[in-house]
């Protein structure tokens, strides 16, 4: 996955914030927020995909042992 | 000197000289001499040959005699308390009875010896070398030396095939852990006055072969306690102190040890003690050894078991901070997205707040805003109505004023009128203009009123000068009052 | 009515201020007085008629109120 | 309606100051509070017909809400 | 929608100013609130629509969860 | 074997550490577990010989015992 | 043999003291068993080897006899 998690966080990051700070216009909210559910799906899917790696790499460990 | 000499059988001098010499000495002295030698014979008796020396030169010299059955008692007891035979070079203290001999002689009968006397010579000596060695500074040199981690190549001073000597094998060769000893003999006398010389001798030579050997042993197989004092002599004490290899010994029992035995690197009572000494120093370097191995065998598996349980441990930090890490990202996920519902919907919820008021106001303002042109309506309007009447009061009042003052005027021009018709009916009487003419006054006129202030004349009109008779037109061609008064100024 | 307030009051004033300073004669008096009497009366009735305007006009404003 | 409010409201506002300082003559008295009472009765009715619409479209605002 | 929420908002808050401070005159009034009306009207319309959209998206983030 | 253990645990040690202290990123973690399991496996070796090696020289020093 | 079995004994209890203080790290630690085998091998032989000729002492000897 090419997708860069840190990156699409710290988006995801600062739209909330903007939404917080009430600095966004209703006209860009709706675009935000869809963009904020894409970030979201992003990293929920790298996650998910390094939780996945991770447990292989461990449960290989694991049966080593 | 008389010429006639007088001749003595040698039996009468000897006779004469024994009967002189028995009223001379009759009782018995105490002597401190030297046993020069015992001369010991088969019968048990001794002649011993007495001398006394001073620096080590002879100046006196006489035989003694100690009859078997003496000697025996005296012997006896002399061993039992000095743990020394009586030997040829001791210095003695012994009570003699002098006796002469006609067939031999001169000599002393010895009756006893003091052993107290002798014990003394022989702890005076022990002290002397003792206090020799100690100014030399060389008591502890042996001592000193460094014991070898094996002392496995031995020689040994010792007399061939004595008890101790075979003690001392059966204990070291043939042991139980295989432990290979070399021993080399060199053998000596080890007791008695021979004793220095045999073992200071062997010492010698051994010191030149001393790099083939890691220590050497002295060791006296039996003899018990007597005969040691010998290794109070400072030469051989001298000898074993300085030698250049550790000098163990094993040379019996002695209730005050020697001074050989005190500078020996280390002494036991019996060779049987020395054996088990060097086998233990074997077992000191083996035993470490056995230790060695059982603790890197031990400590090998241990410290591979403590490094495989940290790797595990590892693993397992690795696999719980991994997860926790996932899980620490997914929460802070989580929290992102409530933040955006939550905002979202907040911020939709201003928007409409926002727009709500606008709404609220603007129903208001609008409302406002008729409600004050209705007002301003009404104001214009009452301010008209008000005007209006206002404006026709005022003309009334106007009016009124206009009449009353036109009334009273009126009535005052004609009061005004008849006074002055009155006035004018009592002067015309008196002014009547025709008298006044007749009288010869003149009257004039201008434009047929008479000239006053509000008729007055300027120069260019024309006047009419009415008098009894005539009428006279004229111009006015100066005013000369005027004039003056302009002049005046 | 033709007559005009304005002139009928000016004019008026004129005879007052001509009697008050005496410059009237005592022939011309009871016809000016006789002119006066006349223009009062035409004020008068100027007045009155458009009070009565005024009054009917303003009575229909207030019944429109 | 073709009648502005505004300048009807001057005319009067006029008219009534008129009134006020008396530079109005009793001769042109009634034509002047006719007028006046005309422009009052057009800013009425122009306000009134104001009210109505703006508040039938307040209304619909309202129903809106 | 093309109508820009934030250009309508600022619109209606101007007339809003406008008609508190009584800057209005009555000619112009019904117009004005006609206008205000409008825009109101607008502005709410997108307010729901992104209340929708933004609902939908949220609620579709919610069942991923 | 010219791996070194000690620079292996160590740098597996490190490895743990940063994951604990969640200074590593998520777009990282995947290959830092993944070198850390392969460090995990070189330990493990140098391990295994190491004892094999042990065990070998203890045996010979016990034969000759 | 050459080798000195008084430094081979203290080498040989340098190591047993690194090992037991577990000074001695996995990679070092077979050589280390080697080592010390090879040590307790020459102390071990020392205590039952035979080194001195008595022949070539008593030549020694005789030749300053």
């Amino acid at each position: 996955m090419e997708t860069n998690y840190k990156e699409a966080f710290e988006e995801l990051q600062q739209i909330v914030e903007e939404i917080e700070t009430g600095e966004i216009s209703v006209d860009e909210l709706s675009l935000k927020v869809k963009r904020a559910a894409s970030l979201l799906k992003i990293c929920k899917e790298k996650l998910s995909s390094t939780e996945e790696d991770v447990n292989q790499i461990l449960k290989e460990l694991g049966d080593n042992d | 000197m008389s010429a006639e000499r007088q001749i003595f059988t040698l039996k009468q001098v000897a006779t004469s000289i024994q009967r002189l010499m028995s009223e001379r000495y009759q009782q018995n002295y105490w002597v401190q001499t030297e046993i020069h030698k015992l001369n010991y014979t088969t019968k048990g008796h001794c002649y011993p040959e007495l001398v006394h020396k001073e620096n080590s030169r002879i100046v006196a010299e006489m035989r003694g005699t100690i009859w078997a059955t003496t000697y025996d008692k005296i012997s006896k007891n002399f061993a039992e308390i000095v743990k020394e035979p009586i030997r040829d070079g001791m210095s003695l203290l012994m009570l003699v009875k002098i006796v002469f001999h006609p067939l031999y002689g001169m000599s002393l009968e010895i009756v006893d010896i003091d052993p107290t006397y002798s014990l003394g010579e022989l702890q005076k000596e022990r002290d002397e070398t003792l206090k020799r060695l100690t100014k030399e500074g060389i008591l502890n040199n042996n001592q000193k030396l460094i014991f070898p981690l094996l002392p496995k190549r031995i020689a040994i001073i010792s007399m061939d095939s004595s008890k101790g000597l075979l003690d001392f094998y059966s204990v070291t060769q043939n042991n139980p852990w295989n432990y290979n000893f070399f021993f080399m003999l060199f053998s000596a006398n080890l007791n008695g006055d021979v004793a220095v010389n045999s073992i200071v001798n062997q010492l010698n030579r051994i010191e030149k072969v001393k790099h083939h050997f890691d220590i050497v042993l002295i060791i006296r197989g039996g003899g018990g306690e007597i005969g040691l004092s010998c290794y109070n002599n400072y030469l051989l004490a001298k000898a074993i102190a300085t030698f250049p290899l550790p000098i163990m010994t094993g040379i019996g029992h002695s209730t005050n040890i020697t001074v050989s035995e005190m500078v020996a690197f280390r002494s036991a009572i019996t060779p049987t003690e020395l054996g088990d000494f060097l086998i233990q120093a074997f077992h000191e370097f083996s035993v470490p050894l056995d230790n060695a191995k059982k603790s890197i065998s031990t400590k090998s598996i241990s410290l591979l078991e403590i490094k495989r349980k940290e790797l595990k441990n590892e693993i397992r930090f690795l696999s719980k901070s991994s997860s926790l890490f996932l899980i620490e990202h997914k929460n802070s996920l989580k929290n992102k997205l409530l933040l955006i519902q939550h905002k979202t919907i907040q911020s939709i919820q201003n928007f409409y707040l926002q727009t709500n008021k606008l709404n609220f106001v603007l129903n208001h303002g609008v409302k406002n805003v008729v409600l004050s042109k209705k007002n301003d309506l009404d104001k214009v309007k009452e301010k008209l109505e008000y005007g209006f009447l206002e404006s026709i009061n005022q003309n009334r009042q106007k009016e009124k004023i206009l009449a009353d003052s036109m009334h009273n005027l009126i009535l005052k021009l004609l009061e005004k009128d008849k006074n002055h018709l009155k006035l004018i009916e009592n002067s015309i009487r008196l002014i009547d203009p025709a008298e006044v003419l007749k009288r010869g006054y003149s009257i004039t006129l201008k434009d047929g009123k008479l000239i006053s202030e509000k008729n007055p004349v300027k120069i260019g009109d024309i006047i009419e000068t009415q008098t009894k008779d005539i009428i006279i037109n004229s111009k006015i061609l100066e005013d000369l009052r005027s004039a003056a008064a302009e002049r005046k100024t």
